[in-house]
């Protein structure tokens, strides 16, 4: 049968039907398709290299428009982590022992290898929600909560943001605040900043639980410029207050010539002079993100900038940008470039000396050091069926440390003290029931 | 390489505050309206990602709110 | 079989989608004494499609009184237009608007954007959106548009 | 006139927000949902429609000897004088004919008898197919309304027609006898009288398996009707293909491809359900030739595994 013939059919059926019933219906039909859930779900590896930290998680996010544009998503992530990550402690030509976190046990670095912790064995498990509304014809409004909890951390928060269109909805102005509160229950209990590090079942000095309150304030503009490219622009402003230091982190204490760690006498616990890291216990940071939608003829490039300062005196700066490729009607590919860069904190140091007086905060944990960062990875998407899409994404990170000489006291300039971190992403997602 | 972020930073403020001379007409955003130019396409990457660099870096959000937790690794 | 052919080249030209003809200009003084929505979408647009079985609903049921409803697309392309009428099957007037003219006449700042036009062919309403929990209001602007004398 | 089939009475429950009055009917459980507030006139208003679709029932059945079916499949060759609706249904599937190139036919029936979709493997051999199929086809049927003459052994069967009918009867009564908003439903079949005040629309439940997810659709009905072709159980499988239960009398062979069910939304009950069967017969075209109606439907194609 032909397409126009197929086409007159229903005609004629009505006209058929009307015949028999005496008459045609009333009304016209009126049936919708009640909106389901529709499901974001993916599976993520981390994995760095050397026998740091490996990540595995499942997320599902999953979301529900209900009549007029209101959404409500659900989230939920779980992470299986597993591996080694550096205390702090420096390199040295000599075994180190340690004392474990959990204060009743030791373990020893081998001499010239960078001291890892190794008693990662955590899972974390991730939610969030979120409700989302118009008000009015140019207001939207939402209100999201989010928690996540580990066996030494929980963190809930909540979140609401309301946002304003103007110039026929070519700008879009939104303000939002956060407030979340975390609390730490380490192994071992929580040290005192730049105390000794303890010996084996020493227990003074130690609070069990603490806590930090985070308060954050953003702003954002985002803009129509033409048919095909959008901007957005946002400030945002973030108050943490309360115990920010890591608690399983150390700084080694040197000798003032020779730059290598202090050693003590024979005990159960530590080999050498090492002190539990101490930063300030409140961090205000302001970040000004910037971000570009461009469309050119089926690809889209996604950039963004951006620029954080702190009164830690830490200052990044982040690029990112992804470019989607379509490759016939139903499949993309994703080039990723990132680069990152921040300076190190005013208290990073990479040691303290011995019979210097003390500073009043320090932190030898490479992630508050200076360093470079660059991620660059590939995705490639496919749809399947009408709408559903899945996808996988290869990515590599490299972090690499930036030490003057100048920093580097002694017999330190010849051992790798700052590694470079390498690792991969890989990720599988799956998206459907749109 | 520090003032040519801000010089950047700064060009873009002054490209939005022309905000009421740009943009588009309403019946102009068929390909604003198209998944793929949304400032967020995929929520479980952006989430992932932020958190990665969350628990490797001393920076984090920026794009929006962030999600929590120790990161501490 | 050709009984059926013959029945087929008659309702064609009543079945719906059927906007290869031609398109004849949209005379709007021409539904003078009519109540008249003018309502402008578009394929891409996610509240346009909430919109249709109702303008579909409206049209059936206020057709003898004096009712008119004028789809306008504003899409670029036609065929996007078409493939939406295929799923959302319009049993009023589409027009296109490819110059976008109309649209400007009516200063359209939202999708989809409706204007009610009294017997006097004057624009009564305007509404921006659709929401369908604000069904039964439209209807009762369209009611009150049926009613008034002028 | 209780010969083993259920009783025939009238039960009226109170379900998700208004009354419910059901009974059976066609083989199948039905329903008529009401928002009228109280319960005996809901009763009242189930018994119209539940006596219309008794009516249709008894009339058109093929089971029932003595009835116009049975009259006609027995008369042997004669000539038999139908009245006015039985000529106006038969009008109407001599329309469908026409329509689907003779594949909807109301003389294919016979063909279950050497069809028994249970599920197992009979199936039959192409001489006894091509034995059956003397039997089937509307251009060896003298019509001339209200005349009707067949030849000996032929049998017509209202069954692909009879209950979409007897759902827009009853939603016909049933709209004039009350102001309130209303739902028939039978087995499936449905028909939405008015918009419900309560609530937006009335919630229906459409299997649909379009992809790799099995789960039920819900449906907003606020009017207009529903109706499905096509059941997921009834099946024939053999030597690793599976024979669905839509026939085409042409071969009498069942069709190709076709979808497990089909479930149409069009303005009448009627409409709906003959839009899904001609779908159906279309097989691998069913999708096809329902996007060139111009109509909303929800094709389940499942899985062609096993079972």
């Amino acid at each position: 049968m032909s397409k126009k013939d197929m086409r007159s059919i229903s005609a004629t059926l009505a006209a058929a039907t009307c015949t028999l019933l005496g008459t045609g219906a009333p009304q016209p039909v009126q049936a919708q398709e009640e909106p389901g859930w529709d499901f974001n779900t993916a599976l993520l590896y981390y994995g760095e290299q050397d026998d740091r930290i490996q990540d595995l998680s499942v997320s599902v996010l999953t979301r529900k428009v209900f009549v007029d544009d209101r959404i409500l998503s659900i989230g939920l992530t779980v992470y299986a982590l597993t591996g080694a990550s550096p205390n702090g402690a420096l390199v040295q030509s000599v075994p180190q022992t340690f004392t474990k976190p959990s204060g009743k046990k030791t373990f020893t670095t081998a001499p010239g290898e960078l001291p890892l912790d190794n008693t990662f064995r955590d899972s974390r498990v991730a939610l969030s929600l979120d409700w989302q509304q118009p008000l009015g014809r140019l207001y939207a409004f939402n209100v999201g909560a989010s928690a996540s909890a580990e066996f030494d951390y929980l963190h809930v928060g909540v979140n609401a943001k309301l946002s304003r269109d103007f110039n026929n909805r070519n700008t879009t102005l939104s303000g939002g605040v956060a407030v979340a509160q975390d609390e730490l229950d380490p192994v071992g209990g929580v040290p005192v900043g730049l105390t000794r590090m303890r010996n084996v079942d020493e227990r003074t000095g130690r609070t069990r639980i603490e806590s930090k309150d985070i308060f954050d304030v953003i702003f954002g503009v985002t803009q129509v410029v033409s048919k095909n490219f959008l901007v957005q622009l946002n400030y945002s402003y973030s108050d943490s207050s309360g115990y920010l230091s890591d608690p399983y982190k150390i700084v080694s204490v040197v000798d003032g010539t020779t730059g290598d760690a202090v050693p003590l006498p024979p005990a159960d616990g530590p080999s050498h002079l090492n002190f539990y890291e101490h930063r300030p216990d409140s961090r205000v940071k302001h970040s000004l993100y910037a971000q570009g939608k461009y469309y050119m003829s089926g690809k889209v490039l996604d950039a963004s900038y951006r620029y954080m300062t702190d009164d830690w005196e830490i200052d990044s700066h982040t690029i990112d940008i992804r470019l989607r490729w379509p490759v016939g009607e139903r499949s993309y590919f994703e080039p990723h470039l990132r680069f990152y860069s921040q300076t190190a904190a005013e208290f990073y140091h990479l040691s303290l000396i011995d019979g210097d007086p003390l500073p009043g905060y320090a932190s030898a944990d490479y992630r508050l050091g200076d360093f470079d960062a660059i991620t660059a990875g590939l995705k490639f998407g496919w749809k399947i069926g009408g709408s559903d899409e899945m996808h996988v994404r290869l990515e590599a990170y490299r972090q690499s440390g930036n030490l003057s000489r100048s920093q580097l006291i002694g017999n330190q300039a010849d051992r790798d003290n700052y590694p470079d971190l390498n690792a991969i992403i890989f990720q599988f997602g799956y998206m459907f029931g749109k | 390489m520090r003032s040519f972020f801000l010089v950047a930073v700064f060009s873009f403020i002054g490209v939005l505050s022309g905000c009421s001379s740009m943009g588009v007409e309403a019946w102009e955003r068929n390909v604003l309206a198209k998944d793929e130019m949304q400032l967020t396409t995929d929520a479980i990457e952006a989430a992932t990602d932020d958190h990665i660099y969350f628990s490797k870096e001393a920076s984090s959000g920026g794009r929006g709110f962030g999600g929590g937790g120790c990161g501490c690794n | 079989m050709r009984r059926l052919v013959l029945f087929a080249a008659f309702l064609s030209l009543f079945a719906p989608g059927g906007a290869a003809v031609a398109d004849p200009p949209l005379d709007l003084p021409a539904y003078a004494g009519k109540v008249v929505v003018v309502d402008f979408w578009a394929s891409w647009c996610v509240p346009c499609r909430r919109s249709f079985p109702w303008l579909n609903a409206m049209q059936a049921k206020y057709a003898d009184e004096g009712l008119i409803i004028v789809g306008v697309n504003l899409d670029e392309e036609r065929d996007a237009a078409e493939e939406f009428l295929r799923e959302f099957p319009a049993d009023f007037r589409v027009y296109f608007d490819d110059s976008k003219e109309l649209a400007k006449e009516f200063g359209v700042v939202a999708m989809p954007s409706s204007y009610l036009l009294g017997r006097d062919g004057e624009v009564r309403e305007r509404h921006y959106g659709f929401k369908v929990r604000q069904q039964a209001e439209y209807e009762a602007r369209i009611v009150e548009a049926l009613n008034s004398l002028e | 006139m209780n010969d083993g089939r259920p009783e025939r009475v009238i039960r009226v429950e109170h379900r998700d927000g208004c009354w419910c009055g059901q009974f059976f009917a066609m083989g199948g459980p039905c329903e008529a949902l009401c928002e009228v507030d109280d319960p005996e006139e809901v009763r009242q208003l189930t018994s119209l429609v539940a006596a219309e679709a008794w009516r249709i029932e008894d009339k058109f059945s093929r089971y029932l000897p003595g009835n116009i079916v049975s009259r006609i499949n027995e008369a042997g060759g004669d000539v038999v004088e139908v009245d006015v609706e039985t000529a106006q249904l038969i009008d109407f599937t001599v329309t469908l004919n026409n329509l689907s190139e003779g594949r909807f036919d109301i003389t294919s029936g016979v063909l279950r008898r050497v069809w028994r979709f249970d599920g197992g493997s009979n199936v039959p051999k192409q001489s006894a197919v091509n034995e059956i199929l003397r039997l089937v086809g509307w251009g060896q049927v003298d019509w001339a309304s209200p005349i009707i003459r067949m030849q000996p052994g032929m049998e017509i069967d209202f069954g692909g027609v009879g209950k979409e009918y007897a759902v827009d009867r009853a939603a016909t009564l049933l709209r004039e006898a009350t102001a309130g908003a209303c739902l028939v439903n039978f087995g499936g079949d449905l028909v939405a009288i008015r918009k419900p005040a309560l609530r937006n629309a009335w919630n229906v439940g459409v299997e649909a398996i379009n992809s790799i997810r099995q789960s039920d659709k819900l449906l907003k009905l606020e009017v207009g009707a529903l109706a499905t072709s096509g059941d997921a159980r009834r099946f024939l499988f053999r030597d690793g293909i599976r024979y669905n239960h839509i026939l085409d009398p042409l071969s009498g062979w069942p069709v190709p491809d076709a979808p497990r069910s089909i479930t149409v939304a069009a303005d009448t009950c009627t409409q709906a359900g003959m839009l899904s069967t001609l779908a159906m017969l279309e097989g691998a075209r069913a999708e096809a030739f329902l996007d060139a109606q111009d109509v909303r439907y929800w094709c389940n194609r499942g899985d062609d595994a096993t079972n």
